[in-house]
């Protein structure tokens, strides 16, 4: 049995909800940045999927890029949690909120 | 040569000199003053030079915006050069008040003044859609800052209100504008020449309603009152004197000429509000408990009637209504600065608190008297003379509208007799004592004093004013009168 | 010639000028002397210029020069044109002859008043006023004219500013004056949209091709402002209350001159009025019942001005009686006789009240006979002629106007006859009343006190003011003589030319005859009031209290006239102006837009803000649902 | 071997020397520890000035395309370079007298080039490989920056919120392209056109891709409702990052967001169109009702100008050449106006020591009776916002009006006019406040660190504005020029 495409987005888009439910639901900055990664990472298997369906590797090259921003993304994001914990800020985002309205 | 460009361009220069170099109060003043003195002078030299069946002059034509088609084209018309007249005389009387005043940063003032007179000098030489529009919305913002900053003390309601509205309406005609202007065959262009008879019942409409509530016409006279009331005497002055009449000189000068078909067409609404506001307002005005309130809901009345004359599509109309403009704004700009200058001496303007100032106060019983009769059209008065032709043409036009619109007088000199004689006779107000100077001096005295002697001019040869304005007047109104089949 | 008449028409525009301008620095007298010299001149002008005007031939008497073009529209234009003719001339007579007396005269009464220039301004403006309306050869500057005298009016009525009472009047007697302007200009638009043109030669070029009914309404139109400006019904409850004004203002303009304006029109515009014979027997039943009316209400008046004030009403609806039978000299006639007695009359009545420290009701007189003989006797000649006794001026006059309804002999002649014997009755008997008890009778305890030592002051009054009286006097003795019937015929003559289709001249038959009537009726109200009011009796106290109560008390409200105004107009205008300014005009256009769309407005703002919380989860939420409502509008639309 | 892609260095210079000056500048100050502000001053307006230089020597040349055709160097790409390098200097300017250049003016310089460098790789970029790579380039910088006050917690909670809800953005972005991918085969925009012009397969993924690629755009737009990050992020940041994304970020969005619509998606309008007029509906009246009931001026333009990105969706909406010359001239404009806005603030800021407060309409009042200049400066840029003549806003929202009501979408300008209405009402708020007379002002300021530089930025932003407002003949004639490049595929 060969797996097909449908299978393949089926589950990246679970990964993709996922994701999206962790970064809903947990208030730690570090989940949060973690969920970001699930969900990227279901960007690159849909990625992937289609490029094996499509033909050519430019989806392939594609998810390539995705990851190494990816890890940027990440670095900058703990970069920032060190930051905040520097400044002695209370790591839970729901107490994040002096700018509003 | 000198083109009514200067006179725009002199008064705007002088008030952003004025907002950034900083000037001591004296200065600042008599900068302003000369500046405004130079704009009149300028106004002069142009009534002088002025040929009545001549068209546009003293005007200019050069491209502006040329990817859009908006030039910079500015000439003046018996119409315009009656405008421009007024808007000169009151605003340097506006400043001449502003500094006897001593207003608090009156750099700022005077600036935002000058800077009123030039976008009004804009809108009433305008011959470019682009050009009336930026002077048109211009206006307001420099109004709006002075009656938010030197208002009284409902300033901010007034502010929400006069947003609420005129903003509203201005940006509308933009949009027609802008149809107008983008749809003209062979690319953007909008000439007001060349727009003539393109625009639709929508944008007729959008055009219109802007105009209706600037000037403003019943039922969209909400934020009068409060605007009026609440400005500074100076700036009610000039908001009242000139800017309103924007709203009148742009029913006579661009919207009828523009859409003849559509004036034609809806002629009747117009006069139907005409009528139902020159009433409303006078009925309204002789209950008011003060001055100022008595003031405003008069010149809602006459906004009304002078729209109704330019509705009224012939010759009689239009120069009654350029006329009534020219004789309106003279009467309520001295009055508000009257009004205001008794509410800022006595520290009130309600009715209970005045009264019985003629007694040994003879200038001031004079002045007011003299303004009072005028507003309320005494026969003989240039007022009469411009109401007179409103009213003939209005009768002209149908029996029962000049018999409707007569009755106006009698409201009229209703509410002007009852503001006589609250100011002036009857039992002296509690506050009238604390009156210091006790009659009008110099300072104040010499800002009305070219008002009145203008009215006073005007009653004596009205004709010098109607042979200079009837052939520009009738010309505007003609094809939309064609139209109207009449 | 005009040139003339420019003079007197300019000179007292001239006094305004020099009055205002120099102001305090005139000492009181002087200002005073120099408007009433002004005045003399102005009266030796026009006086000249009628005499030019009289050694024209006769036919050649009508003068029309254009001054400068005035007010301009498209074909329509209005000149300061001239007009001086025969009935011109006579005006100008009256205005600036009587003018010049009352100016005399008021120097001495407002002698003591610190705003005595002002007084003399305004009036130097009445009677620039005045002739304006009177030389003007169009209509809108009669018009003009016409509105200018309301203002001096105003002006002068309330001129003590501080009497609330005055003011009232005054603003009465111009809001009423409005109402007449207002039907005076419909009538002009009626004409120009007719003929194309406002002025008189136009006008009267043009009558004949209006037809009847157009030519009513204008004429109903003009009558209109006819009837505000001369007090008549039914615009005519202003007169009264105008007596709040100085009496030498109630003399002026609200006797002699200004409130005969509308007999002038009417006289002025028969060229027009002729095609509108209805209007002209309304004109007639409007002074009819004019006459009666006010001659009744004059007779339980109890202030002596007013009581002059209705003799003056009644008087002038038998002008207007006069003009409405085409007898339009009887009118101008009785105008020019009236001026006299009536001015006497009010300049008497002001130096008695003058003597009685401002006092004005006849009840709080009496006996003053002995006290002020030379005001006494020229009074009495002033009551005799307003009582149309021959051969005082007022009967010859009023006779004249009577014996014209005799003479057309129609229905509405013979009511005009009927109706003007009764109201001579009427006239005997309240001028007598007044006579009786100002200067009969036993003195009121208010007047023994005061008069001997006023007299004792100043005499009689101050020769300025006397002066004027006397030479009052003589002329309402003697100007009847103008026109006695069968022997002189200067009145007709002269007026004749001013009506080119000529006039209603009863014959010298008729005119003994009614003279014969008007005196004898006019001789038994004086007997009546003799009767009830020369000696101490009770007779006018039963009237009063007994079966007349009501009638009484009818005439004492004047017949309702200023109640049935006030309910009306005035008092439904007021409560609507309010109810509009107050309840309608604030919540529907003012506050609506400032509470509705702004507090609404910001009240969306506050609550949409709300998920703007700051919790950034909060934040990703919005985001998420935001694809999902995106994605599925997308599938359903798209499909 | 492999075949690497052809690269004409020419066309991408201004990014190329926009990388190359930020590493030379993090090497220097290596070497040259103290002199951390002039260095960054030096050698960041170098760059900056070079790189304008080559993108104006290339402005008028014919597009080139480059990098695997993944990269078109036409004027349209030239403009934003130019404007957001222009912005890039001003901030430099305006940071003159900030104490965080003193201390590490080389990071914030360098990561303002590299901002720069990749928002020129987004406007340039035909494919959504090019576009991620330079929105990610220029995002990464961004978070950086906004977290760059340190002192404040604020900067580093916006910074965090900006970093969250960002990447989000992207992801949705890319799993969009993704599935556009999938269904056309290919992350060109002349690729995804021409499959979707043959009627392509799958028209269920299509509209999926087409929904999320939508999203990510809107999102970077900042339009509602995926426009939560705007007020916090703006009002977090320091004040000049703030006016460098109000101008540049949004400028760049907008491009990036014509080009995918009408180059790669013109045949799925029926789909994004009524999108994109709901979304400007809401987005202008949301917007500003939001504005309204802000007391603090930093946020109110900030809700100002999520209205603002409403109405330049009007332009993309009716497109066409009007619309979208009104949409550049608009935007380009706009940068500068909300530059100078932010520029103020930021002087005011420092005026009053930061510490003592933001800059509320509370504490602003009379405060522009200190600064006249910059006082009437703010009431320049807030009339822009508002529309006014004699501006350059008055230009911009006339012709997008006039574009509106000419291809008959009169209702979305009408709204435009509402918004403008309720916009007027918390403008004239901050202008009242600015000269309230019932406080006194202090008149004698103390010497504010840096107000040569603050006052120079906002005196060129002040120029712009005027400029277009008052001679627009030549601004309209660039963005006609530039907007002309957007409508290949059509």
């Amino acid at each position: 049995m060969t797996v097909g495409l449908p299978l393949f987005l089926a589950i990246s888009a679970i990964l993709f909800s996922i994701g999206l439910v962790g970064v809903l639901l947990r208030r730690s900055p570090l989940t949060i940045l973690l969920s970001l990664e699930v969900m990227l990472n279901s960007v690159n298997l849909t990625l992937v999927a289609f490029s094996r369906e499509v033909g050519g590797s430019d989806g392939q090259i594609f998810a390539l890029i995705v990851m190494g921003i990816a890890a940027a993304e990440v670095v900058v994001g703990l970069g920032l949690v060190v930051a905040m914990t520097r400044r002695e800020m209370v790591l839970d985002t729901d107490e994040l909120r002096t700018l509003n309205g | 040569m000198i083109t009514v460009s200067w006179l725009i361009a002199v008064p705007a220069v002088a008030a952003v000199l004025l907002l950034l170099l900083p000037f001591g109060r004296q200065a600042a003043g008599y900068l302003a003053l000369l500046v405004s003195l130079a704009v009149a002078g300028g106004v002069i030299g142009f009534i002088y030079r002025f040929e009545p069946l001549g068209g546009d002059q003293f005007g200019d034509n050069i491209a502006w915006i040329e990817s859009l088609g908006v030039r910079w084209h500015v000439g003046v018309n018996g119409v315009s050069l009656a405008m421009i007249s007024i808007t000169a005389l009151i605003t340097a009387c506006a400043i001449g008040y502003g500094m006897w005043a001593g207003r608090d940063r009156s750099h700022a003032s005077f600036a935002l003044i000058l800077l009123t007179e030039a976008f009004l000098i804009m809108v009433f030489s305008a011959r470019d859609l682009v050009v009336f529009y930026v002077g048109f919305e211009g206006m307001l913002i420099p109004l709006l800052v002075l009656l938010a900053a030197w208002g009284g003390a409902g300033r901010k309601a007034a502010v929400v209100q006069v947003i609420a509205y005129t903003a509203l309406g201005t940006l509308l005609m933009l949009l027609a504008i802008a149809y107008l202007g983008f749809t003209a065959p062979g690319g953007p262009n909008f000439s007001m020449a060349d727009a003539v008879g393109r625009g639709n019942d929508w944008v007729f409409a959008a055009f219109a309603l802007a105009l209706v509530i600037k000037s403003p016409l019943f039922p969209f006279h909400g934020w009068v009152l409060p605007a009026y009331r609440e400005s500074s005497p100076e700036v009610a002055a000039v908001l009242s004197g000139v800017a309103s009449k924007a709203g009148g000189f742009a029913f006579l000068a661009v919207l009828v000429p523009l859409f003849p078909a559509q004036a034609a067409t809806y002629a009747w609404v117009f006069i139907a509000l005409g009528t139902i506001g020159f009433l409303y307002g006078a009925f309204l005005a002789f209950r008011q408990s003060d001055g100022r309130s008595v003031i405003a809901y008069s010149s809602i009345a006459q906004m009304s009637f002078i729209i109704l004359g330019v509705f009224l599509l012939d010759s009689r109309g239009a120069t009654g209504a350029t006329f009534q403009m020219v004789n309106h704004a003279l009467v309520s700009a001295a009055l508000f600065l009257l009004a205001g200058w008794l509410e800022t001496q006595a520290g009130s303007g309600s009715f209970k608190h005045l009264g019985g100032l003629a007694r040994s106060r003879p200038v001031l019983a004079t002045v007011a008297l003299i303004l009072g009769m005028a507003a309320l059209a005494v026969p003989g008065s240039s007022v009469f003379a411009s109401e007179f032709l409103i009213m003939l043409g209005a009768f002209e036009h149908s029996w029962w509208l000049g018999s409707i619109v007569a009755i106006g007088i009698v409201f009229a000199a209703m509410y002007m007799l009852r503001w006589i004689s609250a100011v002036l006779h009857e039992r002296e107000g509690d506050l009238v004592g604390s009156l210091n100077p006790p009659d009008l001096r110099r300072g104040a005295l010499l800002c009305l004093l070219p008002l009145v002697l203008c009215l006073i001019g005007l009653s004596i040869a009205p004709a010098q004013f109607t042979d200079r304005v009837d052939a520009a007047a009738t010309a505007l109104v003609s094809s939309a009168a064609k139209e109207a089949g009449r | 010639m005009t040139q003339l008449v420019w003079i007197t028409l300019a000179l007292p525009l001239i006094g305004v000028v020099l009055l205002s301008i120099l102001g305090m620095k005139l000492p009181a007298k002087g200002a005073g002397w120099l408007a009433s010299l002004i005045m003399l001149a102005a009266f030796l002008c026009a006086a000249v210029a009628t005499i030019m005007l009289a050694s024209r031939p006769e036919g050649d008497r009508q003068v029309v020069e254009v001054a400068w073009v005035w007010l301009t529209a498209g074909d329509f234009s209005v000149g300061l044109d001239l007009w001086f003719d025969e009935l011109t001339a006579v005006m100008l007579l009256v205005i600036t002859g009587i003018g010049f007396l009352i100016h005399v005269y008021s120097i001495g009464y407002m002698k003591d008043d610190p705003q005595s220039r002002r007084f003399m301004a305004y009036l130097n403006l009445f009677v620039f006023s005045m002739l304006v309306l009177v030389v003007s050869a169009n209509l809108v500057l009669l018009l003009v004219g016409w509105g200018l005298v309301g203002l001096s009016s105003y002006l002068l009525i309330g001129f003590w500013h501080n009497k609330p009472k005055a003011i009232k009047a005054a603003k009465k007697a111009f809001i009423m004056n409005a109402i007449g302007d207002v039907g005076l200009a419909l009538g002009i638009f009626l004409l120009f949209v007719d003929l194309g043109t406002v002025t008189y030669s136009g006008i009267f070029a043009g009558a004949s091709e209006l037809s009847e009914t157009q030519a009513s309404i204008a004429c109903l139109l003009l009558l209109v402002g006819a009837v505000a400006k001369s007090a008549q019904l039914p615009l005519h409850t202003w007169l009264p209350d105008a007596m709040e004004g100085p009496t030498p203002i109630s003399a002026l303009i609200h006797a002699a001159t200004m409130v005969t304006a509308g007999v002038y029109l009417i006289a002025r515009m028969n060229p027009l009025f002729v095609h509108a014979p209805l209007v002209l027997d309304l004109i007639v039943i409007i002074g009819v019942v004019g006459l009666l009316m006010s001659g009744l209400i004059a007779i339980v008046q109890t202030d002596i001005k007013r009581i002059i004030a209705f003799s003056t009403m009644s008087q002038i609806a038998y002008m207007f009686v006069g003009v409405g039978l085409m007898a339009y000299w009887t009118g101008i006639f009785h105008l020019f006789t009236h001026a006299f007695f009536k001015a006497l009359l009010f300049l008497g009545a002001g130096l008695v009240i003058h003597a009685l420290h401002g006092e004005q009701d006849i009840r709080n007189m009496g006996g003053l006979r002995k006290q002020l003989p030379k005001v006494y006797f020229c009074m009495m000649i002033g009551a005799l002629a307003l009582s149309g006794i021959f051969p005082f001026s007022g009967g010859f006059s009023k006779d004249a106007i009577l014996a014209s309804g005799l003479h057309v002999d129609s229905p509405i002649g013979w009511i005009a006859y009927i109706g003007g014997l009764l109201g001579a009755l009427l006239t005997g008997i309240y001028t007598f009343r007044l006579m009786f008890m100002v200067f009969h009778r036993r003195p009121s305890p208010y007047a023994e006190k005061v008069i001997p030592a006023s007299v004792a002051h100043h005499g009689e009054g101050p020769s300025s003011m006397l002066w004027p009286v006397y030479i009052l006097a003589v002329g309402a003795a003697v100007t009847g003589f103008l026109q006695i019937p069968g022997v002189t015929h200067l009145a007709f003559s002269w007026l004749d030319p001013i009506a080119p289709d000529g006039m209603v001249e009863a014959t010298v038959g008729q005119d003994w005859l009614t003279t014969l009537f008007g005196t004898l009726i006019g001789l038994i109200g004086i007997a009546i009031a003799y009767h009830l009011y020369a000696r101490e009796s009770d007779a006018p106290e039963r009237i009063r209290l007994g079966r007349g109560r009501l009638f009484q008390h009818a005439l004492e409200r004047r017949l309702y006239w200023d109640d049935l105004y006030s309910w009306a107009f005035e008092r439904p205008a007021m409560w609507a102006s309010a109810f509009l300014s107050r309840d309608i005009d604030r919540t529907a256009f003012r506050w609506a837009p400032l509470d509705g769309l702004g507090q609404l407005t910001a009240f969306f703002g506050r609550s949409f803000t709300v998920i703007e919380n700051g919790i950034v989860r909060m934040y990703a939420l919005v985001l998420a649902l935001g694809i999902g409502a995106l994605i599925l509008f997308l599938l359903v639309r798209g499909g | 071997m492999i075949q690497g892609p052809s690269v004409d260095w020419f066309a991408i210079a201004p990014e190329v020397a926009l990388i190359v000056g930020a590493f030379v500048l993090l090497l220097a100050a290596a070497f040259a520890r103290g002199h951390e502000r002039a260095l960054s001053l030096i050698l960041g307006l170098g760059t900056l000035i070079v790189s304008v230089g080559f993108s104006v020597a290339a402005w008028g040349d014919a597009p080139v395309v480059t990098m695997a055709d993944a990269f078109r160097v036409d004027d349209l790409t030239e403009l934003v370079r130019i404007t957001v390098a222009a912005l890039a200097a001003l901030v430099l300017l305006l940071s003159v007298g900030w104490n965080r250049l003193r201390e590490q003016g080389s990071e914030f310089t360098a990561l303002l080039l590299l901002t720069c460098a990749g928002m020129g790789v987004v406007a340039g970029s035909t494919s959504f490989v090019t576009l991620f790579v330079g929105l990610e380039l220029f995002s990464l910088s961004l978070y950086v920056l906004v977290a760059f006050d340190g002192k404040s917690r604020a900067s580093l909670e916006a910074s965090f919120k900006y970093l969250v809800l960002g990447t989000l953005g992207s992801i949705v972005l890319v799993y969009g392209a993704a599935f556009l991918y999938g269904a056309t085969g290919s992350f060109m925009y002349d690729g995804i056109a021409a499959s979707l012009a043959e009627g392509g397969s799958g028209e269920a993924v299509v509209t999926l891709g087409t929904a999320l690629v939508l999203v990510g755009l809107l999102f970077k737009v900042g339009v509602m409702p995926f426009h939560m990050w705007v007020p916090d992020v703006y009002e977090g940041a320091p004040t000049q990052i703030t006016g460098f994304m109000a101008g540049a970020t949004k400028l760049v969005a907008f491009v990036a967001l014509a080009r995918i619509l009408l180059d790669a998606l013109p045949a799925v309008e029926h789909l994004w169109s009524p999108v994109l007029i709901i979304v400007a509906i809401v987005t202008i009246i949301g917007g500003n009702i939001a504005a309204l009931v802000q007391t603090n001026v930093k946020r109110m333009i900030a809700w100002s100008s999520v209205g603002a990105a409403g109405y330049a969706l009007i332009g993309i909406i009716v497109h066409g050449d009007l619309g979208l010359r009104g949409l550049v001239f608009y935007l380009a404009t706009y940068a500068f106006t909300a530059f100078g806005a932010f520029a103020v603030i930021a002087l005011f800021e420092r005026d009053q020591s930061r510490a003592k407060g933001y800059a509320t309409l509370d504490g602003m009042r009379a405060w522009g009776f200190s600064r006249p200049f910059a006082g009437m400066a703010m009431v320049v840029f807030l009339l822009a916002f508002a529309g006014f003549p004699p501006t350059a806003g008055f230009i911009g929202k006339f012709v997008i009006s006039g574009a509106a009501v000419t291809n008959d979408y009169v209702y979305l300008a009408v709204v435009g006019v509402i918004g403008s209405v309720i916009g007027l009402a918390y403008y004239l708020r901050v202008i009242v406040a600015l000269y309230d007379r019932s406080r006194k002002s202090d008149v004698g300021l103390p010497a504010t660190p840096g107000l040569g530089g603050a006052s120079l930025a906002i005196l060129l932003c002040l120029a712009v504005v005027l400029l277009g407002g008052i001679l627009p003949s030549l601004g309209l004639d660039w963005a006609g020029q530039a907007a002309s490049f957007l409508t290949v595929a059509k």
